[in-house]
């Protein structure tokens, strides 16, 4: 099952805290999650802590699940970091500011585990 | 009449700074002293052969005076900034700010332009085979005024804030343009012939039709009734209501 | 054991400056006042993977090197470099700012700031409309109607409502908390939400339409607004627009729900004009969130010294602005740098894919105190001391007050300002050997 | 030891009553002397006008310039005046440049000297913010300088005036001034930044200020009655209330009226007016403007107590900026441009605004003739300190082209012959001959500033003075600057010679050398019993009300290169 969402990004207080400590797990824990409300867990029949992927023109990841129920239908959330940045859009729009919210994604169950930060950004020089 | 051939030796992600390459500064001139105008490339100055391969037919006027570019040039900017008369042609695709304060001629593109074409224009005209990217016709940042008089016609497709700050001319879209086109514009006449989002924006003054769909319409427009142009039927906005505008929005 | 009393904590735009620090060994062993983010940058230091000496990269691995070497491989980068991005510079002193800026200027580099992915459309903005604001004390003694408008302060400034805003108390708000109205306007309910008078739910993307909405009632032409915009009904937008209107002081505070979002610094500029228009009934002003603790520091070093607050391309020697080409992400799309030097900040982590991606293509100077994903692209990695704690110098909070910040505890690493004039002279000298 | 010998300057001294006399000049070590060594290195300075450096008195050119810049990225680019604007690359002696009204802080630095100016006083330091004047001081090469604080609408002082507690004041005012290394007490709109803090403004002097039951009035006689007190070098420096509003003159002749009965405290002016132009309109709406000039001058001839500056415009763009927040508001909606507001907390308000002042517009036009009027109807030259409160009436780096009408009716008649009809039936300046000379004009350049500041190195060619010097490639007995302005334009444009504490700075016109100038700043001593319980009510202010502590908001020492701390002894 696959659901179509708005992908925005944006600051944690857990995120901010780690901002020094990116090479910890407490930087994972962190960042490496997408937040949709319990609706949309449930159609894609995800409970908290399972593998989703998220997938967008500009490249697919895969993060934890994690309820909120603060997020309309359709909303999905990651916080700003190298996760997020796997996928939101590098286009400008002229004004020097990628898209870092309203990216249309797809979002699905995996079985994959999520990356660590090293290994997301040795993918980066393997290209 | 002079023709100048102009093409990069080789391609280059690094962009050439060709505000000195137009008609007004090459009439008259050999291949030679062409070659040897100074162009920026990154940090450093190079002689324009360096970096182009050069080829001069005859000696003429700027009015008589063609650029001819020919492969892509999509890392050269400013390619026919400040002309004042002659034409350029440019068979690939350009960088930003292609026709950038354009007085008088022509400009013909046979490919995609980048941000920034014709912006701050006066006079002349630009014809785009191909799609703009953003900002065409509008002005540098922080500006009053971006195009003032002269006409863009892209025949392809445009994105955001397309004659941003417009004060006069004419551009022509016949595809579809982005976010905001016309936004703050203070004069000048926008037809767009496909779709559109959130046009006219704090419109002063100024002309905008467009044929296509019409997406988030700002709740800034006055609803007055119908026009007809040229045998078609657009319902009339007139606005932006908030800056005391007394712009037309027509819309189909 | 030294304390000492009303220390800066350099983590985020709000730069409080009431942080009681207790020193022992050359370690801080407490800390008073500070939020979950401070607490965790001045005692956090001791836990975190500091950069612990100068490194090269050789053979894809990052082998230590000395402070002289390192200085000496960055300037050769720099010196053969035609299209150099110096990018970061906002979790540091205005000095070292000053001083990037100074060799950005004699390499012909293109120099921008995190504002770049933060607050940078917030500066195109002003450029169209101006800048309607007030120190952050005005709106403690004075804001009766504050409004948070794509911003989440519980999370990303933690200390901002209780100093600041919402739970402040001032001469013409004694009553604190109960003085006030509180509105957030987001795309979800955040934890910020949770604590407002009201809450207006938008839909994602369209606040320059509930901005215009507003600004059309305001000016008296309620009747061009249509039965809902922006998710929002009608009725909801005219009972917002008159709890403005009634204001006797009005702040809307904004963040990056506004600058990043669909028509991205035309909300910032639209907002302006809704500021502008809200004088003429009462008194209004907005603020921006900004994030990094001195990013506004780099926004007023930058244009004092180039006319320009960021994106700056030094390339013909004198300074050329225009973001959305001197940007630093527009200019990693489209693959222009043949070289990076990225500083006190974290482009790695914060970049879009498409630029990273060009960052691991090209030779990549790192200039921070920690080890972070711009270390695992870095080519040169030169550790620095941590300023605010182990450094002094200037800070702009995000309402455009400086501060200074004092050096708590002795460091052996050098200061980013130090690294900077080393690298500068360096480069003057391969320069002049060339 | 450097010694220079300049030889057979025409020198033109106002201080000394020197005219335009032949004669030699000897430095030493920065400063002028007597005489120098066979070893002095000589300049050559024969036909050459020479004065002592310029001196801008009132000028924004650190702190809130920044929001000008900021905002205006267009200004960068604008080349009005070729040599002194637009972008410059960097050189091996000088950084980049850009800029016209809002140049970069090396390019001040560098504009200035070439006009053979070599000090500024910036116009409007707010106390909080005090430290970034001080940051952007730092960058400005060459020139020495310093700035006025402000203190018109401050609560500390706005309750001290209201409890009637003038010691307390005059401690609080030595306070602030430390606080934030300012040379001077400066008032905008007195009451009228608090005001602004509700959205309103004070309407003139005796218009209570909102929850503080304080009058403008009292305001200005108790920062004045402070200022006496302390001794401070410089006056009170006021921007009237009613600022750019027709009908304003009442208001500035009110207030230059309320100091007759201040008694200075030194040899100086009780009252500074600044950019007077600015608040000598006439009329009751824009509709019937007209100049106030000829009232505001008559006073003025018949008053000994006060100095003004001008304030003049220049046709073309310029940025407003002020502490006074109303008037840049209104500024706004009725040019429609855009609007930066920067409110300080319990201390003032301020703004700024782009605009463009045309020769089309009868109310620009009447404008810049009332800068003029003020100039040529105000009979001594002592009185008067030339500005364009740059960048408000336009930049400084068109003095040159603004003394041309000083100094020539034809010049002035051509400008003049293209303002419509209108225009010319609200001015007096067509029937205006009087046509200024080199004299009269260093006065208002140079030697004014030096009295009013009470800077006496400053200003002049005395021994002891600074080697602070100006030369220019024109000679006075040989050009009639009524009919060759031109000239007269090129000159001023670009110096000669311009010395700074006798180093050449700039050599025919272009930058030789870039030294760091000195920070003015005054440390009045107030007596401890005094100043312990003015603390002490302070501490209370910023534990309730600041949001920054008491111990972070003083301007540290390390903010201040060369800083000259001019001590004064406060009567108690």
């Amino acid at each position: 099952m696959k659901i179509k969402a708005n992908l925005i990004s944006g600051r944690t207080a857990n995120q901010g805290a780690h901002l020094e400590a990116k090479t910890h797990k407490g930087y994972f824990d962190a960042c490496a999650y997408c937040e949709l409300n319990s609706a949309d867990l449930e159609k894609l029949g995800a409970s908290e802590g399972d593998s989703l992927k998220v997938t967008t023109e500009f490249g697919e990841v895969v993060v934890f699940a994690k309820a909120n129920g603060g997020n309309p239908d359709g909303l999905a959330f990651i916080p700003m970091g190298p996760w997020a940045n796997a996928v939101l859009s590098p286009d400008t729009h002229g004004c020097g500011m990628p898209g870092f919210k309203g990216v249309p994604a797809e979002i699905e169950v995996t079985d994959e585990k999520p990356l660590d930060m090293k290994s997301l950004m040795k993918k980066y020089l393997e290209d | 009449m002079q023709v100048v051939k102009l093409s990069l030796k080789k391609a280059n992600k690094i962009p050439i700074e060709a505000d000195n390459v137009n008609p007004d500064n090459f009439a008259g001139k050999t291949a030679e002293e062409i070659k040897a105008i100074s162009v920026w490339h990154g940090n450093g100055q190079f002689p324009l052969g360096d970096l182009f391969n050069v080829e001069v037919e005859g000696s003429d006027s700027v009015e008589n005076t063609m650029i001819v570019f020919e492969g892509d040039v999509s890392r050269v900017k400013r390619i026919g900034q400040n002309m004042s008369a002659g034409e350029i042609e440019i068979n690939g695709n350009v960088d930003m700010h292609c026709g950038f304060g354009m007085k008088g001629g022509k400009v013909v593109i046979n490919g995609d332009a980048d941000s920034w074409l014709g912006c701050e224009m006066t006079g002349g005209e630009i014809i785009l085979n191909g799609n703009a990217s953003y900002y065409v016709g509008s002005g540098y940042r922080g500006e009053a005024c971006g195009m003032r008089g002269g006409k863009i016609t892209i025949n392809g497709n445009t994105k955001d804030y397309l004659g941003e700050h417009m004060c006069g001319g004419e551009i022509l879209v016949k595809g579809n343009v982005g976010l905001l086109p016309a936004i703050s514009n203070n004069g000048g006449k926008v037809v767009i012939e496909g779709n559109a989002t959130m046009p006219a924006s704090e419109m002063k003054n100024g002309t905008v039709i467009i044929k296509g769909e019409v997406s988030d319409l700002l709740p800034s427009y006055k609803e007055e009734g119908t026009e007809e142009v040229e045998g078609v039927t657009y319902r009339k906005f007139v606005g932006d209501v908030n800056v005391g505008g007394k712009g037309v929005l027509l819309i189909k | 054991m030294p304390v000492i009393k009303d220390a800066v904590c350099s983590l985020c735009g709000s730069l409080c400056d009431d942080i009681t620090v207790t020193v022992e060994d050359n370690k801080i062993t407490k800390i008073e006042n500070a939020c979950i983010l401070g607490h965790s940058k001045f005692v956090g230091m001791f836990e975190h993977d500091r950069i612990e000496t100068p490194m090269i990269r050789k053979d894809g691995e990052l082998v230590p090197v000395s402070y002289e070497e390192a200085i000496e491989a960055a300037a050769k980068i720099l010196v053969n470099s035609k299209r150099t991005l110096s990018y970061g510079w906002c979790s540091t002193s205005c000095e070292a700012i000053s001083g990037a800026i100074k060799l950005a200027e004699e390499t012909g580099s293109l120099i921008d700031s995190t504002a770049n992915v933060c607050h940078g459309p917030s500066a195109l903005a002003a450029q169209e409309k101006g800048s309607p604001s007030a120190s952050l004390g005005v709106i403690k003694n004075r804001a009766d109607v504050i409004v948070f408008w794509g911003c989440n302060p519980v999370h990303a400034h933690p200390r901002h409502m209780s100093r600041y805003s919402s739970f402040s108390k001032g001469l013409f708000t004694e009553k604190g908390r109960k003085a006030r109205t509180m509105t957030v306007i987001d795309v979800r309910k955040t934890d910020t939400a949770k604590l407002a008078d009201k809450y207006v739910e938008i839909e994602q993307g369209s606040d320059l339409l509930l901005v215009t909405a507003l600004r059309s009632i305001v000016n008296g032409h309620e009747d061009v607004v249509p039965e809902t915009i922006a998710g929002v009904p009608k009725a909801e937008i005219i009972e917002l627009a008159e709890t403005l209107k009634n204001g006797k002081f009005v702040c809307i505070f904004f963040g990056m729900g506004v600058t990043q979002s669909r028509s991205k610094y035309k909300n910032g500029d639209a907002m302006a004009s809704l500021i502008s228009d809200l004088n003429q009934h009462t008194k209004a002003v907005m603020i921006g969130m900004r994030g990094h603790y001195n990013v506004t520091g780099f926004g007023q070093v930058a244009t004092w010294e180039t006319g320009f607050p960021m994106a700056i391309d030094f390339a013909k020697g004198y300074p050329y602005y225009n973001p959305g080409e001197t940007g630093a992400n527009d200019l990693l799309v489209r693959e222009e740098p043949d070289a990076a030097i990225i500083a006190a900040a974290d482009a790695g982590a914060h970049f879009p894919q498409k630029a990273v991606r060009h960052l691991a293509r090209i030779p990549v100077i790192q200039i921070d105190p920690y080890a972070n994903p711009t270390t695992e692209l870095a080519d040169v990695v030169i550790p620095s001391a941590i300023v605010g704690i182990e450094a002094e110098g200037t800070a702009y909070r995000m309402d455009a007050i400086s501060l200074h910040m004092k050096k708590l505890i002795d460091s052996k690493f050098k200061t980013d300002e130090e690294i900077v004039k080393d690298l500068t002279v360096k480069v003057r000298e391969l320069k002049r050997g060339a | 030891m450097s010694e220079i010998l300049i030889k057979n300057a025409s020198v033109c001294d106002p201080a000394q009553g020197i005219n335009c006399e032949t004669m030699d000049i000897c430095i030493r070590d920065g400063k002028i002397v007597d005489s120098v060594s066979e070893n002095a290195k000589v300049i050559d300075a024969e036909g050459k006008l020479t004065m002592a450096g310029g001196f801008d008195g009132h000028t924004h050119s650190a702190g809130k310039i920044n929001v000008g810049r900021f905002i205006n990225p267009n200004d960068a680019r604008k080349n009005l005046v070729p040599g002194l604007s637009g972008q410059v690359a960097r050189t091996e002696k000088t950084r980049a440049q850009v800029g016209y009204n809002t140049p970069n802080t090396y390019a001040i630095g560098y504009r200035y000297a070439k006009l053979g100016y070599t000090t500024i006083c910036e116009a409007a330091i707010p106390l909080l913010a005090a430290r970034h004047t001080h940051e952007e001081f730092k960058e400005i090469p060459i020139l020495d300088k310093m700035g006025l604080s402000l203190f018109g609408s401050n609560w500390q002082v706005m309750e001290y005036i209201r409890d009637k507690e003038p010691e307390k004041l005059a401690a609080y005012i030595a306070w602030g001034l430390k606080a934030s290394r300012g040379y001077g007490v400066k008032i905008v709109n007195p009451g009228g930044g608090e005001a602004w803090g509700w959205g309103k403004n004070v309407s003139g002097l005796y218009d209570p200020v909102p929850n503080f039951d304080v009058t403008p009035a009292e305001i200005l006689m108790g920062l004045a009655e402070a200022n006496e007190r302390l001794q401070l070098p410089h006056s009170v420096h006021v921007h009237c209330n009613n600022l750019g509003k027709p009908g304003n003159y009442a208001t500035t002749i009110e207030t230059m009226k309320l100091f007759e009965k201040v008694k200075p405290s030194r040899d100086r002016q009780s009252l500074h007016v600044t950019h007077v132009q600015f608040n000598a309109y006439a009329g009751t709406s824009w509709r019937d403007f007209e100049t106030g000039a000829p009232m505001v001058s008559d006073y003025i001839n018949g008053a000994n107590h006060l100095t003004f500056d001008l304030g003049q415009v220049i046709f073309g763009p310029a940025v407003t900026m002020t502490a006074d927040g109303p008037v840049e508001y209104a500024n706004s909606r009725m040019l429609h441009e855009k609007w930066s507001n920067q409110d300080i907390e319990l201390e003032d308000a301020s703004g700024v605004v782009p605009l463009f002042y045309s020769p089309k517009s009868f109310v620009n036009a009447v404008q810049w003739a009332i800068g003029l009027e003020l100039a040529l109807l105000v009979k001594d030259p002592w009185k008067i300190m030339f500005t364009t409160d740059s960048p408000n009436g336009g930049s400084f780096v068109n003095y040159p082209e603004a003394f041309t009408y000083l100094m020539s009716a034809k010049r002035r008649e051509e400008v003049i012959s293209g303002f419509s009809k209108m225009a010319l039936d609200r001015m007096v300046l067509p029937g205006i001959d009087r046509e200024l000379d080199f004299y009269e004009l260093a006065v208002m350049t140079r030697s004014a500033q030096s009295k009013i500041y009470s800077r006496p190195e400053k200003g002049n060619l005395k021994a002891g003075s600074d080697a602070d010097i100006a030369i220019y490639d024109i000679l006075p007995g040989q050009i009639d600057p009524a009919t060759e302005y031109q000239k007269v334009k090129k000159a001023f444009s670009g110096a000669a010679y311009t010395l700074k504490d006798g180093v050449v700075v700039v050599k025919d016109g272009e930058i030789e050398a870039t030294p760091k100038g000195r920070i003015y700043w005054v440390n009045a001593k107030v007596p401890e019993n005094i100043d312990s319980p003015m603390q002490k009510d302070l501490d209370l202010k910023f534990k309730k009300y600041y949001t920054v502590s008491k111990s972070n908001y003083m301007v540290e020492d390390m903010y201040l290169e060369n800083p000259v701390e001019i001590g004064t002894e406060g009567v108690f």
